[in-house]
């Protein structure tokens, strides 16, 4: 009899020990950190943009950010978050099921089965912000705030939550096999492709090429790039959805190739121009983390070495072709996240190893070329959606508020013209 | 020797500059000044409180030229700083008593 | 036999995991995230108030932050803790058992029985740093140094540490049934009926209000709101004291708030004068994240819109307020922290649900007033004894220090004739 | 027979159970989030040394911490890691057997049994990494940036794993018995003491010391020192190499000293100069940082208040020394991270307790002398090889590459003579 | 025509403005400067080191005037920028040979 | 009264300063400027743009002088700041109308 107590009272601690392990206090802790930290690479990219435009525009350029930061927060929780996450329709929505996070709540849910829903919700909301968030960096010093506002609510709701699904939220991308660990085409090869359409768009800055414009403040850009390391490891390691080997994995592969593309693209700069720069190295830093974003929970270390140093290099190569190609990207959203994102995409298909993740796949280099071939194709999709659809919102936004700004007031600076705001009184 | 001392709108130093450039000027200062004239100004928000922004960001030139250059060097930035528009700033003209160049100590229009 | 030996080594295995449980390593994991992102809002605030003021002011605005973080944190490890938290004393202030944290070890307590008590005191001590650090922003720009330091020690002992007894220490307020998650009341009214009674007994800046005192720096205002907003994630969370549902709700509601606020008071500068502002934006998000504070982890994600956006709208609508009634509260402590800090209290009273947290209650919207009614009593009781002590504490300060610099040094600026330095060599 | 079932399934259990203990994801959420809090200690260096030197070398300086961050991290993972922690050869070195992270997984490892060996690789890297960016204060305003790179290299190979090994790797040191929490004598002490032996060989700045060469943006080093002390939390708590109480016990200490150091500092200031500074309370801040760093986990929270007010007290007195003997240690790393851990090691074996830490040993004041002297034995050991190390390395890259840039290149400043670029735009 | 130089206090500077206004002059143009005079400066620490920061900042006003107004100019600039403490600046007066509006290409008192 | 402007690298300020100190010269105002001349500038790269800089920091320093004393504080000036290098500037010499000391409505040589 005491035996049968005993024998209770251990399985009523079996239960306990299995509720309890069914909502990981430890995973669901790495998630509130990494929500956090991919929320904190909004001022990042912030003051990572804000630096590089003049100064009569830097506040402006800060809101960009800022705003959308603000907008697609509300917009995610309203009906963002079902249309990429909820249950899927037909491989390319999800339905309105979860809308205004009905049915969202404190307890685990099939995406992330150790972590509370609202946190994998908030998680990804954080992505739904910056996606387009990096596509101002392509019209920044010309465009009206209100056309800012409405683009990031429509982009984030035609683009974005489509796109989302298709891969991470059972669509027809994931279906098909293609990986994406962290967002290297969701997030970086969706965003740059809408800046090219927006720098088309919109049209130059008034002055471009020819006037000079260098950057007003390059220790704010420094500030921001650092900001963003620190960011992405929320960003890639958060995205194993769980603490743990993996995301340790995605956390080391992000820093390796991050400082790999920063001296790759400095090397490259000291050995075309003499001298390798500021703006050169973090900008290569970026380049590096964007380009290891689809790669780094199905890559070994080592692997990051190479991610990383042709991400600097072919991003330094690639943000020359504006001038030569005459658009006026002007923060090379294209160059360095079309350019860096769509090498990570496929360096997935060269570097993958199964034995890393069983969750992932063999690359080329382990013998196994049909998942370069399927990464090709879902960048391909990316690319093709992104376009039209971007096409269509800045056209939607463009009749409704107008895109950019007089010609006088591009003059004088958007900050004191659309903010009445200086951003410094020396 | 004169001194011309140009205050204009920043978006059009560089024309200035490539027009003096033209005419073989080989030197100025510049500096960043605020003007206040007719040119409306703007009204800067921040939280509950209002100030006008009567003072406008313009640029400062100053060219020391021969006296024999002095029409040729204003008619160069009349008409390449004009835009049309109030506030594109004025011209001032000064008698320079003497030029010095520091490293050789050359005076007069030599030193210029 | 066999069997009983199994049994014992699965009660050994039981107890083992009754002791792990008892401290969790993934609670103690975000707890000390939580502590490290609530003392990251030190520098948010200095680099947030820092921005707003006069060029010849910043260092010595910076100064008031950090040096407050430096002397409520031997303050608070010495007597503060003891006070605020220490056993009970007659519903009204804790026992000095604590003092010097005597008994305060790694083992948990009985506030938060899954971390260390190290770990919470140290939370709470972030929150006593930072209340008195939002009163600075009623006397920047002219306030002596010493007083400064003064008042800080002071303030924690005398208000903040009674008032957080009230209302987490066990104190009447929390007995008499008022919810404060994470100091709608404690921290924020707290510190603006203290900014206006500063704002009165300093008096106002030179110049004030006639002459323009525009924010020197912007930018440096936006990256302070930026980490405000990322350390507030572990202010509003890290209040559930442990990881898991009840944490992420708050964090979820966190960020919801901060976002309709900015876009609830960018949209009334939008409406009232035209154009939103790049200032406005951000005191908008920082007023959302007062109004949620007390609300955090008791109301649902969808009621934080409008709480935020309410927010939004009626700060904007307060910070107005000072230049009609002429008190000089330079930074809008009263403004953002009082108004925003009394809506947020009175919406827990409105939107809480007990189903959410079952240690809350049920607000208006529940059909239950009672709710309102105590968070009104609770605010009410804070307004108060927050008036009166201040006005004791800034008396005593001016008596032994003297509380204002002189005109000369006001007119040369504090950086230089209080510090000896400029804040830039340009 | 249905009890057998059941133990059967308890066992299950327990295996589960004991499985998940071996990792634990609560360990592995916190030291993920120390490790990233370390990186960021990268760029609060950058910016903390940054906003201290002139306006014409701004970037230069953030650039030598950047580029740190990259050449060290890679260096790490390809045979820094396994030079400082690989298995032990001769007390001396670690074998190459981890070369190339080879071996170096998912699974836990021999130095931290509940995380991922990954992540104590990263988390080890970050300290690499940290360790010479601290030198470049020594040098800043004239190296060249080659020379630094190089630099970096090398002295992490040469200098600092050796070193590492010897108090953390398993080398003599530790089995010596000298206690290092976080680096005060692998950090610290060897940093000041490289960074002594570079203001020599490079020789100083031109003017020093009769030229004015004041900080060209304190505010920039403001918030350096608080991302800093928010980034050093990870650097201290996470070297328990675990969530739970000993985290907490140094995350405490840490807070307490850095703000005790401060206020030490800013008295000293006051009493001898009648003002207290910014630029004094934030150094008193990193020097207090600096002190409790090998004591962290070793001493309660009541000890850190002497042992940060004595570091502060100390670094001010020191910082004035290289104006009286001449050498040109341009941002104190000497006066603050040589005198500051040299004070934190001895510290450490006046106020250790045994009872707060198992894994430690009892100090002075508790009766135990022989600490100190293992303390000042193992002090005075890397004082010596860094100092001969140090020389070697500068001498080499002196030949290879040349330390010094040209005295024009000087005087223009490095941003434009050796990065092409201008810090400001304004 | 004449060519009126103020280096004033920051804190004056909006007093001196109005004056002109009042004046009925249509503009000015403003720039930073530091000054070195008998006002004493203030000493800057950082860390060991110690600077005489014998260069304060002011700010100086230059505004051109017809010959005929030259003097009220002068008084109400004196009159509004004086506090009457060492530091308060002083006014320097040039001859100006010409003004042109770039404008309007208008010269002489009509440019002012 | 004599005005005399010199435009100088920032490296020679204190140099120079420290000469007119030494003349018992009471006071001057300093400005930051950007100077275009013979001196060859540096290419500034950011991404792949180059930008060739060709305006340089100058620092600009302005002495009012009693007639007398010109000569020796031309001499000063140019003795302290020179290096020999192409850059070193230039200085200007202008004749002054007037000078009023504010705090104390001192005209001329007085006001100095
Ligand atoms: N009397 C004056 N003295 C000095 N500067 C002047 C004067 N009047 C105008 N300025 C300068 O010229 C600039 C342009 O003048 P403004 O009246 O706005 O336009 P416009 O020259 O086109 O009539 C002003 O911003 C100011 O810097
Ligand atoms: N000889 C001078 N040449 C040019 N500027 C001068 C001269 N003397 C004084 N100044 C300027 O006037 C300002 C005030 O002079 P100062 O001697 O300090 O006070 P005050 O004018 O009240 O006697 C100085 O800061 C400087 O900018
Ligand atoms: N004609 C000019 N008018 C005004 N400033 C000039 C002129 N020529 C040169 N300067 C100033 O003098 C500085 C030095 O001139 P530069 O030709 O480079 O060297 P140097 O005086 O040694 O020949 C320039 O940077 C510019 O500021």
């Amino acid at each position: 009899m005491r035996s049968a107590t005993v024998l209770a009272s251990v399985l009523l601690l079996a239960s306990r020990a299995w509720a309890s392990e069914d909502l990981s206090a430890g995973d669901t802790a790495w998630m509130l950190a990494s929500t956090a930290l991919v929320m904190l690479m909004g001022p990042g990219l912030a003051l990572f943009y804000g630096g590089m435009v003049r100064r009569k525009n830097v506040l402006a350029t800060l809101m960009h950010t800022f705003v959308i930061l603000c907008v697609v927060s509300v917009v995610w929780v309203l009906w963002g978050y079902t249309l990429a996450f909820g249950p899927d329709r037909w491989g390319l929505i999800g339905s309105l099921r979860w809308l205004g996070l009905k049915g969202v709540g404190q307890g685990p849910s099939g995406y992330a089965p150790t972590v509370p829903h609202l946190v994998f919700m908030a998680f990804q909301g954080m992505f739904a912000v910056i996606t387009p968030a990096l596509v101002t960096g392509a019209f920044a010093e010309r465009m009206r705030f209100s056309a800012v506002v409405l683009f990031a609510a429509l982009w984030a709701t035609v683009v974005y939550s489509p796109v989302a699904h298709w891969l991470w939220g059972g669509g027809w991308l994931s279906n098909l096999g293609a990986l994406d660990f962290a967002g290297g085409t969701v997030v970086h090869i969706n965003s740059a492709v809408a800046a090219l359409m927006a720098a088309l768009v919109v049209g130059r800055r008034r002055g471009f090429p020819k006037e000079p414009m260098p950057p007003h403040n390059l220790p704010m850009t420094v500030l921001g790039a650092g900001l963003l390391w620190f960011g992405w490891f929320g960003f890639n390691a958060g995205s194993a959805l769980a603490s743990g080997g993996l995301a340790t994995l995605a956390f080391v592969n992000t820093n390796t190739a991050a400082a790999s593309a920063a001296l790759g693209w400095a090397l490259a700069e000291r050995l075309q121009r003499g001298k390798p720069t500021a703006l050169g190295l973090v900008s290569g830093a970026v380049a590096g983390l964007v380009a290891i974003t689809p790669a780094a929970g199905f890559v070994s270390p080592l692997a990051s070495v190479p991610i990383g140093a042709v991400a600097g290099l072919l991003c330094y190569l690639a943000v020359g072709l504006k001038h030569r190609l005459g658009y006026d990207d002007s923060l090379d959203v294209l160059g360095i996240h079309g350019v860096g994102g769509l090498w990570g995409a496929l360096a997935t298909g060269l570097f993958a190893r199964l034995t890393l993740n069983p969750a992932g796949a063999d690359g080329l280099l382990m013998g196994n070329p049909s998942l370069l071939l399927r990464q090709a194709l879902a960048s391909g999709a990316v690319v093709l959606y992104s376009a039209l659809a971007t096409w269509a919102v800045l056209k939607a936004v463009g009749l409704v508020v107008g895109l950019r700004v007089s010609e006088e007031h591009e003059v004088v600076g958007l900050d004191l013209s659309q903010h009445g705001e200086s951003g410094y009184h020396f | 020797m004169k001194m011309v001392v140009a205050v204009l709108r920043h978006t059009e130093l560089q024309r200035v500059q490539e027009a003096l450039l033209a005419l073989g000027i080989q030197g100025m200062t510049v500096s960043e000044v605020k003007g206040f004239g007719r040119q409306g100004g703007y009204t800067e928000l921040y939280r509950a409180a209002e100030y006008a922004v009567r003072f406008l960001p313009k640029v400062k030139v100053e060219v020391a030229v021969p006296d024999g250059r002095l029409q040729e060097v204003l008619q160069a930035i009349q008409g390449s700083a004009r835009t049309g528009q109030v506030g594109d700033g004025k011209i001032f003209v000064y008698d320079l008593l003497q030029v010095i160049r520091i490293r050789t100590a050359e005076k007069g229009e030599e030193a210029l």
